[in-house]
């Protein structure tokens, strides 16, 4: 089992967002995370990240310690004043060409263009190349989908297959239903 | 060698981004100037006076302006996400932290160091103290740029935290007043002021190896919010 | 015992650095018990509502 | 050995065992307290001998010394409770730190205004910029940035943390401060001669002295103590233990 989290739980003060919550993950699968707003999914995915401590419970890891991910929260993670090839540069961990990957995710011709003039839907574009240039075999994505158009969804989509097909795992929230067949997928409901 | 690639990388980044915000770099340069043509206009224009309160004046104005600076040292990257991905970053994130001090340091402090001898003329200051006034301020400007950081990384997290960020950071600020200034003052007349400036040096170093440990710790926990 | 309160002319000075000194102490006792008894007060009621929750 | 220190290190961790505990030292302490004071008080007023030169006035050492000497005391014990609390993230630490701060910042409040009272006789001025009382007021400052950040931040489990590495950094910093006050005073000497340090200490002097400032440490506790309960009751809200407190407590 690539992760296994046990008895997990998360407080903000009183506020008890998760509590007693097991799930396992393993190479080539995808968990989504589900539940309404302020449910706590955020908590539990900066918390799988090691940005946050549990209040009790812990996350074991197959190699024992977390290895390599890619992390996408809520905000895209590029500069407005860098162009969108400055960008890749500097989230780039791979040696991919930045300009194929902008290619792929749809932004050709973006490539000198400052971030500041892009639509949502571009910039999620452009923070979504994050997880091309990386060979992190783990994704924690925080709800990937925001802002994007449909043919942007699709694309992403296509992604995350080739991702988990390569034996590569995914957690990450959603509001809108993952178009990949059931195998691969493990749900987790929070704030039930 | 990869640590080396990253911080140049981040520290040229920083650096672009700071030049694409042009404008904003005067900002620190206008601010200290204002604040020290107030003090003319305060205590009056008399040469003797002036030249006695100039080491101070200048000085507290570098303080204020440093301070001023350093609230949005995090406060962009807080807000982009890209303080997330850097506190995520497998490098040790002090050093990181250091290569981003280092360009912000080079931005906001370099010009005042430029504009600072034509103020110190303005007051009568000779050149000797002048020269003096330029080492004390390039050695006690970096130390004020970390402590300032350690400031910044706790509160910027905290939607408006102006007073609080003065509140933690200026008592930090006092001892490298009190040898920045007092160094110009002893040269101003005419006495050795190397006590002074290995004691500034010694506040570099200090800030150098402690500081971004402390920085690194605020960050993480600003960023688990 | 009037010479003792006068302290040799500085009467206001010593007199008034130990009641200073002791309103400080006091307060730093009074605020914490009243502290003390709301946080109860509010176990109470949160405990209380938890109670009627779970019957 | 190490078994019993970490069993009863772990036992002190636990919330339950610390409130009963407190609750049982408590009037022990007061007691301890009622004595240091009065025996203090009374050598300090009536049986020590009148300064020769500063007369009656010199009694107001009695207050603002062992005050001066416990608000260096607690912003260390808050300094070491922040490190636990980072290091081996005991909760327990986090709420002694946080208690700390408001009774650090009291007792500083006090030693600058007994300064300035006793400063006010001898000088005729009010506030003297003593290198002792310019430090002082720095480290009133320190406590009150320590408290406003804390306060600043709703999360208290991140408040607490960033209040320990700001603990840290302060104390990295109050010896340089000092140091720092101490020289910028002589180098001013001119102005105005300033000779704070204590009076030729008798010791019929001193005794009351130290009784005074075993007096002030165990208000200390007493103070730390209630505040950390009251801190442990609010963020332990939800447990039962609490619950159990709560109805004993209803019907006595």
């Amino acid at each position: 089992m690539l992760l296994t989290g046990t008895q997990l739980e998360s407080k903000r003060n009183h506020r008890t967002l998760f509590k007693a919550l097991n799930f396992e993950l393993d190479a080539g699968q995808l968990l989504l995370v589900e539940g309404h707003n302020g449910s706590g999914k955020t908590t539990l995915l900066k918390t799988l990240a090691g940005l946050r401590e549990p209040d009790a419970g812990q996350v074991l890891w197959e190699a024992e310690y977390r290895p390599q991910f890619v992390w996408l929260g809520h905000a895209n993670g590029i500069k407005d004043d860098l162009t969108a090839l400055e960008n890749l540069r500097a989230m780039q961990t791979n040696s991919l060409p930045p300009k194929t990957v902008l290619e792929q995710m749809g932004l050709a011709g973006h490539g000198n263009r400052f971030p500041r003039h892009f639509s949502a839907g571009m910039k999620r574009r452009l923070a979504l190349c994050r997880l091309l240039l990386s060979d992190a075999p783990l994704w924690i994505l925080d709800e990937p989908q925001a802002a994007l158009d449909k043919a942007g969804i699709r694309l992403f989509e296509a992604l995350l297959s080739g991702h988990l097909q390569q034996g590569g795992s995914v957690v990450m929230t959603s509001h809108h239903d993952i178009g990949l067949e059931g195998q691969h997928i493990r749900r987790l409901g929070l704030g039930t | 060698m990869r640590l080396t690639h990253a911080f140049v990388s981040l520290l040229y980044r920083d650096f672009t981004v700071a030049f694409r915000h042009r404008n904003e770099i005067l900002n620190p340069l206008l601010f200290f100037s204002l604040v020290t043509l107030l003090f003319p206009l305060g205590v009056g224009p008399s040469p003797q006076l002036l030249q006695t309160i100039a080491p101070g004046i200048l000085w507290v104005a570098a303080l204020l302006a440093a301070l001023l600076a350093a609230d949005n040292l995090f406060r962009t990257d807080y807000e982009d996400g890209t303080l997330e991905q850097l506190v995520l970053s497998p490098l040790p994130l002090p050093l990181l932290v250091i290569a981003k001090i280092l360009a912000h340091w080079l931005v906001s402090a370099v010009p005042l160091l430029l504009l600072a001898p034509l103020l110190a003329v303005a007051f009568g200051l000779e050149a000797l103290a002048i020269g003096v006034a330029e080492l004390t301020l390039l050695l006690g400007t970096p130390v004020l740029a970390f402590v300032g950081a350690i400031g910044s990384a706790l509160t910027v997290s905290l939607k408006r935290n102006g007073m609080l960020l003065a509140l933690l950071v200026l008592p930090l600020y006092m001892p490298v007043l009190i040898f920045g200034s007092n160094a110009v003052d002893t040269a101003a007349a005419g006495l050795p002021v190397s006590g002074q400036l290995y004691l500034l040096a010694a506040m570099l170093v200090l800030s150098l190896t402690l500081a971004p440990l402390a920085i690194a710790a605020a960050l993480k926990m600003s960023v688990s919010q | 015992m009037t010479e003792f309160f006068h302290m040799g002319g500085y009467a206001l000075y010593v007199w008034g650095s130990l009641g200073m000194t002791f309103i400080v102490l006091l307060l730093n006792i009074v605020l914490p018990l009243s502290q003390h008894r709301d946080v109860l007060r509010k176990a109470a009621e949160f405990h209380e509502w938890e109670g009627r929750d779970e019957k | 050995m190490i078994s019993i220190l970490t069993r009863w290190f772990h036992r002190l961790a636990s919330p339950v065992w610390f409130y009963r505990i407190a609750g049982k030292l408590l009037p022990w302490l007061w007691a301890l307290f009622a004595l240091l004071l009065v025996t203090g008080l009374y050598g300090g007023l009536v049986t020590a001998p009148a300064d020769y030169q500063q007369g009656d006035s010199f009694r107001i050492i009695y207050v603002h010394v062992p005050a001066a000497w416990l608000s260096m005391f607690v912003y260390m014990v808050m300094a070491v409770s922040g490190a636990i609390a980072l290091i081996w993230r005991i909760k327990l630490a986090e709420m002694v730190l946080v208690s700390c701060a408001p009774i650090g910042a009291s007792f500083t409040f006090i030693a600058l205004v007994t300064g300035a009272l006793w400063g006010k006789p001898m000088w005729g001025a009010w506030w003297v910029w003593d290198a002792r009382l310019t430090s002082e007021l720095i480290l009133l400052f320190l406590y009150l940035g320590v408290i406003g950040l804390y306060n600043a931040i709703e999360d208290k489990r991140m408040a607490s943390r960033a209040v320990a590495i700001l603990a840290l950094v302060g104390i990295v910093n109050i010896p340089i401060i000092h140091y720092s006050v101490e020289w910028w005073n002589t180098l001013h000497q001119g102005a105005t001669v300033t000779k704070f340090d204590k009076p030729s200490i008798h010791i019929d002097m001193l005794i009351p002295l130290l009784l005074m400032a075993g007096a002030f440490k165990v208000f200390f506790v007493i103070s730390l103590l209630l505040r950390t309960r009251n801190e442990l009751l609010e963020r332990e809200l939800p447990r039962q233990w609490v619950k159990q407190l709560v109805e004993e407590n209803a019907n006595d």
